[in-house]
């Protein structure tokens, strides 16, 4: 009933602000995320692209502005209930449950997709329905030798696909990924990269990358960050020849 | 007039109790529920003293320093091995140490009660505000003062305070800077297993020293640690100021609500502002 | 799992020895092993699944008891309700408990459950005298009167009340393995994960805690109507720590583990203290060696002897 | 995840252990006398377990070790000053045949132990807790209390407010049932006696400072102040208040304000407090003298009132027991309501029988410097009351 508000904007920022005590992480940022494309965040360190990731998915409270998520405003939602929404997201220090198997970490993921109460008269096992959810997206994200490994004990590669492969179960419309390619190696990255453009098919992305050659290559748009605000946004070319971002970036990096 | 003086006195004390408990806190992030058998033995050792010297003052002194040895002894021999495993487990630890120090203090000193007096000095009453206050009241008060002035005084301006600050905040980063972290450690614990100590000795002149005594007293220097915020000196001393307060016009009005006045203090502090009513920080996620 | 199965051989005959010995020795014992050990079945489900530090948890032990004892003796109600009167009320008071102190996390959380507790017992002790007794409690607490059987004595009483654990030990088996303990065990691994794949963390934990609210409430009355009396110690902070200390010593988190800590500590409390009158010392450095030395409890020492005398046995 | 399989298997073990288990019946042939002693020898409370422990043994060692004509054994068992352990420990004992328990100090455990002791027939011998409810009309059939009760030791206080002339009364009591109670009788006789209460306040039980109290209590006119608190709370308030100099303008008293033990934990600062005292070393009798003398020979100490109270009860039992001549428990129960012991170390009492509480006088006393070879600070007796005026009917 809302396709047509959600062809236009999934995900819609409206001067949000984010602030720790007197020093504003966030602020001014009003925004518009069309569905079905990939955007890259990227801006200098500080410039507070996790910050308002946190925001998005609730980690960081909102001191202003409100947020939308297919029109229905989330501003003050918990992480979970915006989960539930349709929101999911990966971190910049891999989150996964380390000393569970990578299948039991996707079981869980597809449990609290399943379930809004935990049922707790069935040993989990015998829930055949998410156990084959999670196989799915076990070979998603190209894991299916590794189900019953420790996701501990995982590459970081893998231990990164593993946590977008949680994200995945949520069956999220937009998705927010902070660093996927973040320490993994050259070799690995691009199946990372591989990945990250095929969970990107049919739904909105968010993605914070500092290798700028992998942004330019897979984002639709991107969005350069700057003391907390908006510098620019556009597509590659664009922003590559916006005089503010490269002042922004010279002065910063050099 | 009267009941503030005492209100002070008692706060205090409190003080004296809650500081090394804080500051273990702070430094190693360990709950010593130990730390009331501490201020017990403290009182004992202390009672030890005076019997061996006849000077209340041999015992103040000297008594916080064999408690610091004991604590110095706890942290190396039972708390170092456990430091990378989950709090807990240094919680339970410290449980372990009361059942050891009181049955440690039970062999020694017998089951019964000892008692100690006020110094000479500070032996009599003096006449204030229409009342007698026991002048050992008084020398409490500046006593506390006296050694909280001397806690922020090393905390903040001495290098230990840098290197115990740096050691606590960062551990890897002191241990490049060349700071041996782990007998920052050694040293606070017993530090604060000291002041324990010196909280039980200036109580024993008011109190009386028996077994049982550390066991009441662990849950008074939880409040104040907790409503200052855990490992926090300045705000240790505010809370307990406040605490004594309370307890002091909560006897002249309603003597029967006072423990369920403090703990109404203590359960909205937590509601409230967790990180403790005298914290400066902002709360952050 | 063989292990597992070790474990669980080893509690069955810890809770049949009264069977097996003669003249029914130990059967005190072992009745208060049984209380005590739906007491931490229930809690470990907090502490060892869901990862939550409670110091609280004699409040809602001590309540059970409260409950038990005035619903029989000033109501007139008929046992086996006020039983079930006794969880309930122990559940609800978690519940409000969790209320309040499921914001905080950590030692917070530890902190704010053993304040909560102590007002709870301060106001048992001195404030609501007119229905606890006050310090002097409540003596003369039934048992229950069933199918005409004789439970006050002590033999007979022991299958009551080793029905009951064995209901409670498949009640939590059962959570452990269901998608909610699951979820918990979740929770305590990977908080922020958790909450981002979708898991209400804080109503999970408050539903976990408000159970072995339940489970405490429940062996609250029970240890009331063993020993005939209810008083405020019951409520009191240390007993808290004994229940964290009996999980610990077992083994946080497994099925079994906890209950080989009850029957320890018991243990301990009856043939140490016969021994010698200094045995809350030895107590003492038992504790501490234990901690040092077996960081996982008896349960872990178990695994790992299982595994040494069983190579290749590994799950 | 065999858990449940675990739990099944465990509890089909159980269950089959257990049908190839017997109930053998308990032989019942007793080799020895054997009692079960239930007292406090960890924690705070050690030091009166203590006491009750070497009294015992004195009332047993001086029999010659016997009762009807076997040896006496007595399993010494620590409470912990819990009820719950006290009750372990006593079913264990019962259940491993002992004849009779004796125990425990706090109110609490006896009372706790009284439902065991109901439950299994088994005498239950009282020489310390002063609850009064331990002993009431149509109570306890098996429990017998031959020392004071609190009640007792109220109207004692009473007693002392009207023959030291005291005018005006402040109170002071723990924060509990058993106190407040006690203070409402007292109130209740002060009032007809014409005497004034001018202030009331409850502390906490346990409390630490008493500070607060006395300088309110200074600031009024009372000439005297009654203490209804024990232990250390006693005490705590003694040297907090001989540190304002409230004792030297108001008469401190109360019904177990102290005893021997407590004065010496207080110091100096006791001389004067007069209380209600349980037993006492100096009572001039021929029993007293001959238990004085052995306790010393035996412990090299005075005996506390601990010691005493549990001395004479035991004696006083066993002698019960011995007169029977038989192993009925029934009968000793019948055998010892509405004994007279002429010769207690306290001089007669009487077991009632409507409630089992031993009728005795009520020994007042204040304390006092001491010389060797008595301790520092002794209790001397000053007042003897009759057991006429402290005990009631036994309606209650």
């Amino acid at each position: 009933m809302n396709s047509t508000a959600e062809a236009k904007h999934v995900l819609r920022c409206e001067d949000i602000e984010v602030s720790y005590g007197a020093f504003k992480a966030v602020t001014n940022v009003t925004y518009k995320f069309k569905p079905g494309l990939l955007y890259g965040l990227i801006g200098p360190n500080g410039a507070g692209k996790t910050t308002l990731m946190n925001a998005l998915s609730g980690r960081a409270r909102i001191s202003k502005g409100r947020v939308f998520l297919n029109d229905q405003e989330i501003t003050k939602q918990s992480p979970h209930a915006r989960t539930w929404a349709g929101l999911g997201r990966s971190f910049q220090i891999t989150q996964i449950f380390a000393e569970m198997t990578v299948f039991e970490n996707l079981r869980l993921a597809a449990q609290a997709h399943r379930f809004r109460l935990q049922p707790f008269w069935r040993p989990v096992g015998k829930f055949k329905e998410i156990a084959n959810d999670a196989e799915k997206v076990l070979s998603e994200i190209g894991l299916e030798s590794f189900g019953h490994v420790n996701a501990g004990s995982l590459s970081h590669g893998d231990q990164r696909a593993l946590e977008i492969g949680l994200a995945l179960l949520s069956e999220p419309k937009v998705l927010l990924l902070d660093e996927p390619l973040a320490g993994v190696g050259h070799d690995v990255g691009e199946k990372a990269v591989e990945l990250i453009r095929r969970v990107s098919q049919g739904r909105t992305v968010l993605l914070i990358e500092h290798n700028m050659d992998v942004v330019m290559e897979i984002s639709d748009e991107i969005i350069v960050m700057l003391a907390g605000e908006i510098l620019a946004s556009g597509n590659a070319e664009t922003i590559k020849q916006d005089p503010r971002v490269r002042t922004a970036y010279l002065g910063e990096d050099e | 007039m009267s009941t503030i003086v005492i209100g002070l006195s008692m706060g205090m004390l409190l003080f004296l109790l809650a500081a090394g408990l804080t500051l273990i806190f702070g430094m190693l992030r360990v709950i010593n529920f130990a730390h009331g058998s501490l201020y017990m033995l403290g009182a004992y050792l202390s009672f030890q003293m005076v019997n061996l010297t006849g000077s209340f003052w041999v015992g103040l002194a000297v008594a916080p320093m064999i408690a610091a040895i004991v604590g110095a002894l706890m942290e190396r021999i039972a708390l170092r091995p456990v430091y990378d495993r989950d709090h807990v487990y240094q919680l339970l630890l410290t449980f372990g140490f009361i059942l050891v120090l009181d049955e440690a203090v039970r062999i020694i000193w017998g089951l019964e009660y000892k008692q100690m007096y006020p110094p000479e000095l500070f032996s009599g009453a003096i006449e204030m505000f229409g009342s007698s206050v026991p002048s050992y009241r008084l020398f409490i008060i500046g006593f506390g003062a006296a050694i909280s002035a001397a806690l922020f005084f090393m905390l903040d301006r001495s290098r230990y305070g840098m290197i115990i600050r740096a050691a606590s905040g960062d551990p890897e980063m002191a241990r490049t800077l060349g700071i041996n972290v782990s007998l920052v450690r050694t040293g606070v614990f017993s530090f604060g297993a000291g002041l324990a100590a010196l909280g039980g000795a200036a109580a024993g002149p008011l109190f009386p020293i028996e077994l049982g005594m550390g066991f009441n007293i662990i849950i008074d220097s939880f409040i104040v640690v907790i409503i200052g915020g855990l490992g926090n000196i300045r705000g240790a001393v505010m809370a307990a100021l406040l605490i004594g307060m309370t307890r002091a016009l909560g006897y002249s009005y309603a003597p029967s609500w006072v423990d369920f006045l403090t703990f109404i203090l203590l359960i909205g502090t937590l509601i409230l502002r967790p990180e403790g009513l005298f914290s400066r920080k902002g709360r952050t996620a | 799992m063989n292990s597992q199965r070790l474990m669980a051989l080893l509690v069955a005959i810890i809770i049949s020895a009264p069977l097996l010995l003669p003249d029914g020795q130990g059967i005190g014992l072992v009745n208060a092993i049984l209380i005590w050990s739906i007491f931490v079945i229930g809690f470990d489900l907090v502490f060892g699944v869901a990862g939550m530090l409670s110091f609280g948890h004699a409040a809602f032990f001590g309540v059970g008891a409260y409950t038990l004892s005035l619903l029989t003796m000033r109501m007139g109600w008929e046992f086996i309700p006020s039983l079930g009167a006794a969880g309930v009320v122990g559940g609800a008071l978690a519940l409000v408990f969790s209320y309040f102190a499921i914001r905080v996390s950590g030692l917070f959380f530890a902190l704010l459950t053993l304040a909560l507790s102590q007002l709870i017992y301060i106001m048992a002790g001195t404030k609501l005298r007119m229905l606890t007794g006050g310090v002097d409690g409540i003596a003369g607490v039934p048992r229950p009167d069933l199918f005409g059987i004789d439970f006050y004595d002590d033999g007979n009483y022991y299958f009551f009340l080793l029905a009951l654990f064995i209901l409670a030990l498949l009640i939590s088996g059962l959570i452990r393995i269901s998608p909610l303990g699951q979820a918990l065990k979740a929770i305590k691994s990977n908080e922020v994960r958790a909450e981002q794949i979708g898991f209400n963390v804080q109503r999970l934990r408050r539903s976990v805690f408000t159970i072995s609210g339940v489970f405490a409430g429940v062996s609250g009355g029970l240890l009331a109507s063993l020993i005939f009396y209810v008083g405020p110690q019951m409520l009191h902070w240390t007993t808290s720590g004994d229940v964290v200390i009996m999980v610990l010593l077992g083994g946080m988190g497994t099925l079994f583990g906890p209950i080989l800590g009850v029957a320890i500590f018991e243990f301990m409390r009856e043939w140490l203290s016969t021994q010698t009158s200094h045995w809350y010392g030895i107590l003492g450095l038992i504790f501490i060696i234990c901690t040092i030395g077996m960081p996982k409890g008896i349960a872990g020492l178990i695994t790992q002897l299982w595994d040494r005398i069983m190579p290749g046995g590994k799950s | 995840m065999n858990i449940v399989k675990s739990t099944i298997l465990g509890a089909a073990c159980a269950a089959l252990i257990g049908g190839a288990g017997a109930f053998p019946a308990y032989a019942d042939e007793p080799e020895a006398f054997k009692i079960g002693a239930v007292l406090p020898f960890s924690g705070p409370y050690g030091i009166i377990g203590k006491g009750m422990k070497q009294g015992a043994q004195l009332a047993i060692e001086m029999r010659g070790g016997k009762v009807l004509g076997k040896p006496v054994e007595v399993t010494w068992e620590d409470s912990e000053t819990k009820p719950q352990p006290a009750v372990q420990k006593a079913t264990r004992l019962i259940s491993s045949g002992a004849q009779m328990i004796f125990g425990a100090a706090s109110s609490a455990s006896t009372a706790a132990l009284q439902g065991i002791t109901e439950q299994r027939k088994i005498p239950l011998l009282v020489t310390i807790s002063a609850d009064d409810k331990i002993t009431r009309a149509n109570g306890y059939h098996y429990t017998f209390r031959t020392s004071n009760t609190l009640g007792m030791e109220i109207r004692m206080a009473m007693e002392y407010t009207k023959a030291a002339g005291l005018k005006k009364i402040y109170a002071v009591g723990a924060d509990y049932a058993v106190t407040r109670d006690g203070l409402e009788a007292y109130s209740a006789a002060a009032k007809e006696a014409g005497i004034e209460i001018i202030g009331v306040d409850f502390a906490p039980l346990g409390n630490r400072d008493y500070s607060v109290i006395i300088d309110k209590i200074a600031k009024t006119d009372a000439d005297g102040v009654v203490l209804i608190v024990t232990g250390s709370d006693g005490v705590t308030f003694l040297k907090q208040a001989g540190q304002a100099g409230l004792g030297k303008t108001k008469t401190l008293f109360g019904p177990v304000l102290q005893d021997e033990v407590l004065a010496a934990a207080v110091g100096p600062d006791a001389v004067g407090a007069a209380s209600g005292v349980r037993y006492h070393y100096s009572v001039d009798n021929p029993a007293n003298k001959a238990f004085v003398e052995a306790y010393r020979a035996k412990f090299n100490e005075w005996p506390d009132s601990f010691a005493g109270e549990a001395f004479d009860g035991m004696s006083w039992f066993l002698d019960i027991v011995d007169g029977t001549g038989s192993w009925d428990r029934e009968k000793w129960v019948t055998a010892f309501e509405g004994s007279v012991r002429e010769n207690s170390v306290e001089g007669r009492k009487e077991m009632r029988a409507c409630d089992h509480q031993a009728l005795q006088v009520g020994l007042w006393g204040v304390v006092e410097k001491g010389e060797a070879p008595y301790p520092d600070l002794r209790m001397k007796i000053t007042n003897i009351f009759q057991p006429e005026a402290l005990f009631p009917e036994c309606a209650e």
